[in-house]
């Protein structure tokens, strides 16, 4: 059979090794794999692009789905948990407080990066939005702030750990603390078009395993 | 044919009103530049909308502002050539002349491509692309192109202007012929008063957009003796002619007539000018012109200056312009007679192509 | 140079495959529209014209998200397709679409352009020797619009093959199957360690509409006989 | 229909600012570009091709992300601005660039087309009255491409309305300084709430390119005499 | 003018080969319809690369594909009449009249625009888009385009061709005397025998692109007698007229001329067929024709059919043409006295507008 998977973008080599180890065991089994913006995989299956199982980036996208009956409601879980870091040039600033030092800082924009808004709710709590106002930069995705940070276009940037790891001249300068922004948490779920898809809760039930947790460990992710 | 027209059109401070009818298979427009010729075509075309009034050809109407009428062009069936040729730059030369051919009902599809092209020597253009042809062959193959469609009616607005004489002579009884053969009548503009005598019977004069004579084509010419440079010209019918020492002699009527020109035609029509023909009122003596010809007065019609004598020679007639002094001296009355001299040189066969490869 | 993989040979087909279709697709429709806008009289012209330029001003994300509406199992065109058994989204046709429409925008201009340099007079011509409106349309105006045809075309073309928003939101991107060139160099962007394939995928991108442009040139030189 | 935030009034200003500029900025330069490919022979025609084209090909992303290289702090064009105290990264000096590099094919294309369409007897003509190479091209073939030069503008007007890709890249995407319409939207469009917003702006954006296009037919029709 | 050219043009099968050395101002070509004669011009201009050869305008090399010398168009200061007019679309009639006039240096703009306006009717039309004109108008635009341009050289490619007679014969004596007055030597093209005789000196005459013949307007004219069906066109200068009954009486040399048609100016140049005289051995009574001149023959040349004879009268000369019979006949010979016979309406006055507003 075929499982198709609408998969959050930041997701794509967990997920490719994720069911490229899976297949290995159900060699009768072919994954249709489509990465994209959570809340672009969300329409799609709003307008019926087959999906059987949906990975968003945040939870909000997937209670869009579960209003509209697109979600198999029992078959939703935490697939995994991401941690908010500072990532640039070592030695530009190392806590929160430190940031008011610099010059530019990107984040996604937090209307539409989950991870701009979780910044954003940090600087908040923080109390350092008025002041860093000016000087911040909206970047389209978390992608584009880790490549400015890389490139030097901003002194750093806030990105996800599993992000920042994958850089080569940004450094993660700090672990922004967990308590200044709710957790980032990746939920997965059957969609209703995939309830009667086998081979795809096979899938997510794998996803759950302590081989996936592994992987996800080894990308970053963290799983409790 | 049959065209009545009463239709204005205004172009800023220029209004042209046609309002004519006029019946006959051949029809020139006169005027001088600017007088509103191609105006009035190109609304018997259908290309220019008339801002109101009726046009009507043979019993249909094809244009009524007030029964809101208005034929599209190609409903029309009128073929046009073109002041400024508007030849089809992505087409070949013969792609050209086959545009209009191709799209006429088949059973009018009759006219002679080869002689067409033949007779506009189009022969070794055929595959060239018409922006690389000189601009009297252009003017050919818009000519071409209009005939071979064979229209009901076709309007010639200057279609000669660019091309010399030779071919000119050649082109004029051709498409005579034409029209006459498959009953094609045309409208023809030209500023040539000796193309318009040879190609129109009626001729409509325009000024400033108002038509201020209708007339036919001989009638014209007569009014016009004495202000024109050229003169009435005459058109003689000769039978084929037969050389009489250098020169050729040709029946005409009754009487023969020494010409220097030769031509191969049965029949031809040749061109002489009212101010050729000189009147003596005794036989005269070793004289140059060759043709001597003893004629009665038949009347006699003046205009400034000069006088138009219309001649009886052998029941063939002549007019003869002459100037007021000349009458008195000559006694020249109705019903006297006069001698009129006529050199063979005088005479101008259209379509005679002299052994030179170059004239006028 | 990195060696292309499978997907990014799967990737360059599909590429040419959509861009290719797009353009085809679209010359008709184009042409015709292009026509009634710059020779017809007709009500409702201000409509025709607006529904034409607007994938130009929105953001392609928009127009993909647009077309989603209109084709997606819901929409009004997309349920009418459902019931014939059709499925656009997520499969190549969608990308065809998609990119159609992004470019659509762009081939009417070229042809309006090259379309209004016509001389009037050579329709006269043609009208009266004796053709209809759809003779003329066919023998004296497309291939006098050639030239814009040509450049409209080119354009197009090299648009499909850059149209990344909204081919990405209805066709989706699906490796091997609806991930077309930007796509995958989008894909490979995404991780610093293979910024180099996504180069390899642009230059090869470049090479092939210089390829279609060039084409085109000669073509339109050729079918036009002008000195 | 919701209210306009005062934002979504600064990013229909800036958009306007930026689609404006952008085309007044290429017009010169595109018509300049224009010129040479059509009427001058020189070597290296091929190269100017290629590169006007290049970002019609490219998705605009991986043009903003050229640009980011080029124009960047450590780009090469980028670093000698610095020393020269300009700075354009994230200022909406780059959004106008970013429209510009865009749009640029569509002007150059479209003023071609109308170069491509003048007799080249005119041109002969003005030589014999005496007029010198630059003298034609102003008092001959730019009037005479005014038509082309119309659409192409309004193209690239249009075009630079809806740019998204390259502008977020290069100018970001900062509420009040350098976010666009196509910016806002995006962030509306994202989350599920505000999607009625994206499509007011949607529609701003449609409505100001209309203006637009018909203020350029009506000029290029005022500007040429023609029957 | 000095022009010296030998160059060669190839399209296809058609060559043109362009050898020849020509001097004077005013200098004519011939040729028929394709013989070459627009694109020789258009080497001329610098507007068609010849394959080969050299072009060189009073000892200044315009093209040398041996040096590789090739002037640009602007370079050469040489005006060009277009054959299709080529006026700039986007400017009214009188930016198009301009155009050239303020691109030429200011030492040069001394033609005075609204003579030129005036003699080229172009009054009300000033401010309207060229696009908007008749044929006869934009040819008249083109015309006066390239003169108010002062240019060193002037050439003019069928400028004529749309215009009616009347218009004609205005601007030709407009032309010469712009021409002479700010010495801008011109070559001319025109089909018509007539135009090339009033407009130039020396004639070229091409034929499939070789030139077969090099002479003078009046030698070209005398070798065409008996070949054209106009005639040899006497030229004869004329002085002020006087009323004489009718007509006008004009001093020529030491006798006097009647003529039916009457002129304003101080001096004109009349023409008169060679076919329109003829010869007496004896003086005629009651003739009438008004002009009786008595003649000695200077001499004979012949050609096909026709014989040119040379006549003096008293001082003037004249070359009439008649049949070989009459030769012997009137037993004309070399200092024999002959009475040649002209009609008064025979002569034509070049520019002369009869009342009638049209005429041939
Ligand atoms: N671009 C071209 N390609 C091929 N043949 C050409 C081209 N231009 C002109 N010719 C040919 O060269 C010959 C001479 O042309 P040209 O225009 O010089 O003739 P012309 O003497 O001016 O004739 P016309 O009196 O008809 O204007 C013609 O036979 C024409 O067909
Ligand atoms: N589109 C137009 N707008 C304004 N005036 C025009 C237009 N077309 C023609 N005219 C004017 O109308 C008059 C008649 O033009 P038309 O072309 O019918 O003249 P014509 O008799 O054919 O002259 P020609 O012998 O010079 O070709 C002219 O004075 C011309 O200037
Ligand atoms: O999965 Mo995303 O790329 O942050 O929406
Ligand atoms: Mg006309
Ligand atoms: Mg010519």
């Amino acid at each position: 059979g075929t499982v198709n998977l609408s998969v959050a973008a930041s997701l794509k080599e967990v997920i490719n090794e994720l069911s490229d180890s899976f297949a290995k065991t159900h060699p009768n089994l072919k994954f249709i794999k489509n990465y994209g913006a959570s809340g672009a995989l969300a329409k799609q299956i709003e307008s019926g692009a087959p999906a059987d199982i949906f990975i968003s980036a945040n939870p909000e996208w997937m209670d869009y789905l579960k209003e509209r009956k697109l979600i198999d409601t029992s078959s939703i879980a935490i697939f995994a948990y991401n941690t908010l870091v500072f990532a640039g040039s070592p030695g530009k600033a190392s806590s929160m407080q430190e940031l008011s030092r610099l010059e530019r800082i990107a984040l996604g924009s937090p209307k539409s990066v989950p991870a701009g808004e979780y910044a954003m709710e940090a600087l908040k709590k923080a109390g350092l939005e008025k002041l860093l106002e000016k000087k911040l930069v909206m970047a389209r995705d978390v992608r584009e702030c880790l490549m400015y940070a890389e490139r030097g276009e901003v002194d750093g940037a806030f990105v996800y750990k599993t992000d920042a790891l994958q850089a080569k001249q940004a450094k993660i300068l700090f672990v922004v603390p967990q308590g200044l922004y709710s957790r980032v948490t990746y939920p997965d779920a059957l969609t209703a078009a995939g309830r009667k898809n086998k081979d795809a809760a096979a899938f997510l039930t794998y996803l759950h395993s302590n081989e996936a947790k592994s992987v996800l460990g080894k990308y970053g992710f963290s799983i409790y | 044919m049959q065209i009545s027209m009463t239709a204005q059109k205004s172009f800023g401070a220029f209004t042209l009103s046609a309002e004519f009818t006029a019946s006959g298979d051949r029809v020139g427009i006169f005027g001088v530049s600017g007088s509103g010729k191609s105006t009035l075509v190109s609304m018997l075309a259908g290309l220019v909308e008339p801002d109101s009034g009726e046009i009507i050809l043979d019993g249909e109407c094809l244009f009524s502002s007030t029964s809101k009428i208005n034929l599209r062009p190609e409903q029309r069936r009128i073929g046009m050539v073109f002041q400024q040729h508007c030849l089809f730059p992505h087409l070949s030369v013969s792609n050209n002349l086959l545009y209009g051919f191709n799209r006429c009902p088949p059973q009018f599809r009759n006219i002679d491509f080869n002689m067409l092209v033949d007779v506009l020597q189009l022969k070794g253009l055929l595959d060239r692309g018409v922006t690389r042809l000189s601009g009297g062959e252009k003017q050919r193959v818009a000519l071409g192109r209009a005939i071979l469609a064979n229209p009901r009616l076709l309007l010639m607005d200057e279609p000669l202007s660019a091309l010399d004489d030779g071919l000119r002579f050649q082109i004029i009884p051709y498409l005579k012929s034409v029209s006459e053969r498959f009953g094609i009548p045309y409208l023809f503009i030209s500023h040539s008063l000796v193309e318009m005598r040879l190609m129109t019977d009626t001729a409509l004069v325009f000024e400033k957009g108002r038509l201020v004579e209708q007339t036919t084509g001989e009638q014209l010419a007569r009014n016009r003796i004495g202000k024109s440079q050229v003169g009435y010209i005459n058109l003689l019918k000769l039978g084929r002619p037969s050389p009489a020492s250098s020169l050729y002699s040709y029946p005409w009527g009754n009487s023969r007539l020494l010409l220097s020109a030769v031509s191969d035609n049965e029949e031809v029509l040749a061109e002489l000018s009212s101010k050729d023909i000189i009147l003596f009122k005794n036989h005269p003596v070793a004289i140059s012109a060759r043709n001597l010809l003893k004629c009665t007065v038949r009347s006699i019609f003046d205009s400034r200056g000069t006088n138009g004598i219309e001649l009886d020679c052998s029941g063939n007639t002549l007019i003869s312009e002459v100037a007021d002094d000349a009458i008195n001296e000559l006694e020249i009355a109705k019903g006297n007679t006069v001698y009129a001299a006529v050199k063979a040189s005088a005479f101008r066969l259209p379509g005679f192509r002299p052994s030179g490869k170059f004239i006028s | 140079m990195t060696p292309l993989s499978s997907t990014d040979l799967d990737a360059i087909r599909l590429s040419i495959q959509v861009a290719v279709a797009a353009t085809l697709l679209s010359l008709p429709f184009g042409f015709a529209v292009a026509y009634l806008i710059t020779f017809v009289r007709f009500r409702g012209k201000v409509v025709v014209e607006v529904l034409v330029n607007l994938p130009l001003t929105l953001p392609p994300v928009v127009v993909g998200y647009f077309l989603l509406l209109l084709l997606g199992r819901h929409g009004w065109l997309g349920s009418l397709l459902d019931l014939a058994g059709i499925r656009l989204i997520f499969t190549l046709k969608a990308a065809v679409i998609a990119s159609a429409v992004v470019g659509f925008p762009l081939l009417v201009r070229s042809l309006r352009i090259g379309m209004e340099a016509i001389d009037p007079q050579l329709i006269h011509a043609s009208r009266t020797l004796g053709a209809r409106w759809h003779d003329t349309l066919l023998t004296v105006i497309l291939p006098l619009s050639l030239p814009g045809l040509a450049a409209g075309s080119s354009l197009m073309f090299a648009r499909s093959l850059g149209e990344f928003g909204a081919t990405i939101i209805v066709a989706g991107n699906i490796p091997g199957i609806t991930q077309t060139i930007p796509l995958a160099i989008y894909d490979y962007a995404a991780s610093p360690s293979s910024d180099e394939m996504a180069l390899t995928l642009c230059l090869v991108s470049v090479v092939i509409s210089l390829i279609v442009l060039f084409m085109h040139e000669i073509m339109a030189k050729k079918m036009i006989r002008r000195d």
